[in-house]
């Protein structure tokens, strides 16, 4: 075992890994821990090939696109067999999940697998769950085939890493027919250490594989993480992100692939956001010749501070199903009442599902694509997102891969509140006035001159309406907003109240 | 001027922050560190999936007199065992030390939790729902007491 | 103590009842019970300028009103004073209520005083409320002060009723700034015997007392109850009533007049709704030459069956909020998570309050006010009631309280699901594919043809897609829909699911 | 055939329906009453606001089989005693009596609620989110064991 991957011979591009090359860095990459030994492609594919249809990812979220609907997913993940196999048998119960999660736990994500073994013992000896998702490399490919056995949606894993090569290898072999994570994502927001061509090189082995599955007739559906650093992301850094991420994976030769999004809170920028990041990512695949990519989006429950009361997160968890049904969202992320306080009960997680499910319902039949307000943010969002994503494939020489290490070195292309050193993490987001999340400041990225004055207008705007200066507590203030108190957010308008 | 006020930090005071583990929760020390900044203290921050080894070496490099942990993901629980230890081995024994988060798997008693962090030697541990002025207060308390301690001692 | 009061010697219609006669009709009502002696109005009129501008809802309804605020306001009443104040003091200061409310129980809205009595004291010998609101004739003037005094929120008396001359006499003397009820509304959905005659007399009864206090500066907020039945009522149906309520109550001398609407339940039609209704309620006001009513319009958490599920009805709470919200509403009325059970305990009534409060502020700043879906939906509802008012008026010879009786009497205005005998409840209504109510039987409403074919289309629509017969059916599926379990609402949709 | 589709009504048993008391509440005894009649059963439907005397009156003048009580305003607690008496009085003490609906003020525990009403004489009580299958799946066992009985004595 080591956290790093050897690094591999290939020299590192937008590029295609040419077969040997991958044949042989399979073979590194299950050698590094006992259960990699346990990966049988060719019985992997059989296995894919015999489950029924509507355990399959790759065609559930194609057909729920195809018909317009809006699925409900969970996360999930505890330390054990047991713990983890109850959890998703209730999630797709009595949570009604369209799609069953196994979220890995953070040991696994950062390859510490004897940690993690040493967590799972801790955990058996405690009788509760002491790591935060499943350690599923430690209990390999039987494991998992027994987990998708005992559902009867299709399961997916969420492992947020920028070293997701053997926990890949293992789940897909266990008939997992989703996998979410991607290069650039993943690795400005989950690491600190490795570097963004490390992670997109990892991502592109995932790739990789995945298309390896999809040209034996297994359609995976692979899918990006771009919440980011899930604080106040505003749309367009999500969306160059998902743009770069879904060229990288087409280079790779995947075809399905799901763009997340995670929730600005406002009913016309997330449909705005959800329409534009679709039909950019679409427009680039074009230009790189790809026609055939499915890039149905996934809306993510509000992914910064949650509220620390039941009720105050019930609203959210409702809001986040409208949010994603009007949005025309394909699938929406759920959470819990326990968000901000940890991860939730199997009880609590159903419950989260059961009231965006609801929500989702309620709201079905509504769409704003005709909306002024909605085509005008979609058209910001474009004029926002075309000039990063030009110069990033400028800078490599119209290669997305090398582009992208150079533009986040150069601060072209920024995450705020990243923890990786690489990123510069200067762009700063804040909340404006009429709830939109906005770019206070823009670090080193090229964004054009007119946006960004709308920015600065509708922010300068906020201080005003706050009577607080223009500065980045504009930025810290829209951290905690969604966590603070009912009383302090909206207070009786009159009198001293109590 | 309100107790936090009150409580402004020193720059004679050193302030070690980070997050421990394998947790890239960077938020929330991040916010802390430049809060505790503006109120005065010398922040030296680490950030996120910080090894409990490199607190302890920050801490000596820097002779910190706090060492503030944050954990978010849960698994805080088994990357805090024996950090007092450590710094007992390192000598620093009588550093003060913080831990702040959501300390702990799931939504669990906060009064237990507490209690889980206090027997592993760390002088105060905060739930989710801090804020700075809380922290500003428990330091500025620290710290009084300390000098006191240090006084009556010297 | 009768059940009805002695008939008026002033001659029915909508023209204000002259002063002496009103003396004399009130001195024989306040005759009607004990309690009725407590009523001194020089003093009640002292009692509300004593009042602070922000315990006054009628000051509170303007300014939230002119501020663009949502305020949220419960329902709730039990049966003895203790449990009541209590219960307004947790919704007060817990649940951040903007406006508290006392409803009576059923006893006195159909004016049993004996038996209320009797229910008050069964509740005090079993520990718990035994009537489903507070019995506040009995309770009296002093009581009503010391509630009024007990919160630092203005207080509105909700007693669904066809007989409020007692009930208003004695809250308003006690110092409640609100009343909810009126002539048409209450009279076809909560009574079977009264005639729509004496219910309008009735409340021009109200009128005219909340009209002298306004005269004596003590600006009231009265408001009309437009959700009627609850049960799918069509935007258009409400409306037509509202304007009706609204000239009654302006011929009277009200000023300050709230239109409550049910929520339908479609974002856009709700939307709509709330504005149209303003709208033609002013248009009315105007050609009957009112131009200083102020009608801010109420949106009503879901009126019809609830689900029995906790998840789901969270869900139905936050959407409540949202629909307000973005339909510019100056205020939600809330239920709670156990609406489908029983009246919900103080903690349940604060919850729902809490979760409407947070999804109101996440939706803030949201308005479709050029979406045109809701213009087009807009401009459909003025298309059906004009035509039905006007013929109301018609058939009143100009007069709204003549016209409304012999309309009801000839079906020309029908309420779908009433009680009332006079009331022919053959207008029956359904929701379409798009999650629209829709008239499915107009009964003898003079709709224009052109409306009812969209209304037809649309419901056939509807019939197709489920695969079931154009029938009555589809309006009684449509009065279960929104209380069935999820599964059923939204099943997974591919394998057999569980 | 479902049990209810099974349990089909017949024109020679009467059903009386209505809400009692102050309750204005129609729509559950209206889509019972057209479900219980297109089962097959003669309805008599009383309608809303009804005092438990017409209940008792329209059993005698129709010679009912069965009074289908409905309460849904919470006070039918209050309302509802003393209604087996009533009939008993009246001379039709044997009728079948059910209610349904929301039979409390307020979410009690359902079988303590329903033990309040059979201790008050009714035959069954029904929860709030009864169905139409339910209450034929019912009748027809109630109406089959009675008419055994019947048969039995004479
Ligand atoms: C944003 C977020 C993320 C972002 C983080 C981005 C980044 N790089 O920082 C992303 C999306 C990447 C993420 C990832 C994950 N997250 Co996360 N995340 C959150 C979330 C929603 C908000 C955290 C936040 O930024 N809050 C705002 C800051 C300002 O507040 P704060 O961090 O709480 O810090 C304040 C206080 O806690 C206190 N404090 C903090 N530290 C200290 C230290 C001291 C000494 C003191 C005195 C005070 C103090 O003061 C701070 C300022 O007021 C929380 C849930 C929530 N709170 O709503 C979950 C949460 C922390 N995440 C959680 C988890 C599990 C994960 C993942 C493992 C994924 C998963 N399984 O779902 C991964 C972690 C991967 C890894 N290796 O660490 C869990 C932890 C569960 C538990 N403890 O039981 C939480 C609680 C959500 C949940 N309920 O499941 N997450
Ligand atoms: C619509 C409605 C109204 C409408 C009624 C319109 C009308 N004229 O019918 C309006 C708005 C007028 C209204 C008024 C009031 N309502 Co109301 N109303 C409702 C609501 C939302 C739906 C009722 C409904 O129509 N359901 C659909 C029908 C088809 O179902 P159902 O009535 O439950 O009937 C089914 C079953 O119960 C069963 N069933 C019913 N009767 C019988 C009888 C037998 C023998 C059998 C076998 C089965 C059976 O079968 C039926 C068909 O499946 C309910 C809450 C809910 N369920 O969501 C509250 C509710 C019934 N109302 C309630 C109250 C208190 C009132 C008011 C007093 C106002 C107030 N305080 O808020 C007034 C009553 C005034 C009065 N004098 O009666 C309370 C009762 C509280 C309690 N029991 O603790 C409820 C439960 C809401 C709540 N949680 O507070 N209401």
């Amino acid at each position: 075992m080591s956290a790093k991957a050897s690094p591999d011979a290939v020299p590192f591009s937008e590029a295609r890994i040419p077969d040997d090359d991958f044949a042989r860095m399979r073979e590194e990459n299950l050698a590094r821990w006992p259960t990699g030994a346990g990966v049988d492609f060719e019985a992997a594919v059989d296995r894919h090939l015999a489950l029924p249809e509507h355990k399959r990812l790759g065609f559930v979220m194609r057909r729920a696109d195809a018909e317009g609907r809006c699925l409900t997913q969970p996360r999930g993940g505890f330390a054990t067999f047991e713990m983890q196999k109850e959890l998703m048998q209730a999630l797709d119960r009595d949570g009604l999940a369209d799609v069953v999660p196994t979220t890995t736990d953070s040991y696994t994500r950062n390859e510490r697998w004897p940690q993690a073994e040493a967590g799972v013992e801790e955990s058996k000896k405690l009788g509760r769950s002491m790591l935060n998702g499943f350690p599923i490399v430690n209990y390999g490919v039987d494991i998992c085939a027994e987990l998708v056995a005992a559902i009867d949606k299709p399961a997916i894993v969420l492992s947020g890493t920028a070293m997701p090569r053997l926990t890949s290898e293992i789940v897909l072999a266990g008939g997992y027919s989703g996998y979410l994570g991607s290069g650039i994502a993943y690795t400005t927001s989950y690491t600190k250490e490795v570097s963004i061509e490390d992670g997109i090189r990892n991502y592109q082995y995932l790739d990789r594989l995945a298309a390896m599955y999809a040209e034996r007739g297994v359609d995976l559906h692979r899918r990006q993480p771009g919440f980011l650093t899930g604080t106040n992301i505003p749309p367009c850094i999500a969306i160059v992100v998902a743009v770069l991420d879904v060229l990288l994976a087409a280079g790779q030769g995947v075809r399905n692939y799901g763009l997340e999004l995670g929730q600005a809170l406002h009913l016309i920028q997330d449909s705005a956001a959800i329409h534009a990041c679709r039909e950019l990512c679409q427009e680039y695949l074009e230009k790189k010749g790809y026609d055939d990519v499915f890039t149905p989006v996934i809306s993510l429950h509000w992914m910064g501070a949650w509220p620390y009361d039941d009720a105050q997160a019930a609203a959210l968890l409702a809001y986040g199903g409208t949010l994603g049904a009007v949005g025309g969202a394909v699938s929406v992320t759920t959470k819990s009442t326990h968000e901000a306080f940890g991860l939730p009960t199997p009880e609590k997680n159903v419950e989260g599902l059961k009231i965006t499910r609801m929500a989702i319902y309620l709201a079905r039949h509504t769409r704003l694509d005709d909306n002024p307000e909605f085509l005008e943010e979609k058209e910001l969002i474009g004029r926002e997102v075309r000039p990063i994503v030009d110069k990033v494939l400028e800078m490599g020489d119209g290669d997305a891969a090398l582009g992208t290490v150079r533009a986040i070195e150069a601060g072209v292309l920024d995450i705020p509140w990243s923890p990786n050193r690489q990123c510069q993490s200067r762009i700063l987001p804040a909340r404006d006035t009429d709830g939109y999340l906005r770019i206070l400041e823009a670090g080193d990225m090229p964004f054009p001159k007119d946006v960004l004055e709308i920015h600065e207008a509708k922010l300068r705007r906020r201080a005003e309406r706050d009577g607080v200066p223009y500065d980045q507590d504009l930025a810290v203030t829209s951290v905690f907003e969604m966590s603070e108190k009912l009383a302090d957010l909206m207070p009786f308008a009159w009198g001293e109240g109590h | 001027m309100t107790a936090a006020e009150a409580a402004g930090g020193s720059p004679h005071r050193t302030l070690i922050t980070g997050v421990i583990g394998s947790d890239t929760h960077i938020v929330g020390t991040r916010i802390l560190s430049m809060g505790l900044e503006k109120a005065g203290y010398k922040v030296v921050a680490l950030g996120a999936l910080t090894p409990a080894e490199e607190f302890v070496k920050a801490a000596i490099e820097t002779d910190a007199d706090a060492i503030m942990i944050s954990s978010l993901y849960g698994q805080g629980e088994l990357d805090c065992r024996g950090f007092r230890d450590l710094c007992v081995e390192a000598g620093i024994g009588g550093v003060l030390i913080y831990v702040g988060g959501n300390l702990v798997v799931g939504k669990q008693s906060w009064a237990e939790v507490e209690q889980r962090y206090l027997d592993m030697g760390f002088d105060r541990a905060f739930p989710p729902d801090t804020r700075l002025d809380g922290v500003l207060v428990a330091l500025a308390a620290d710290f009084s007491t300390r000098g006191q301690v240090e006084k009556e001692v010297g």
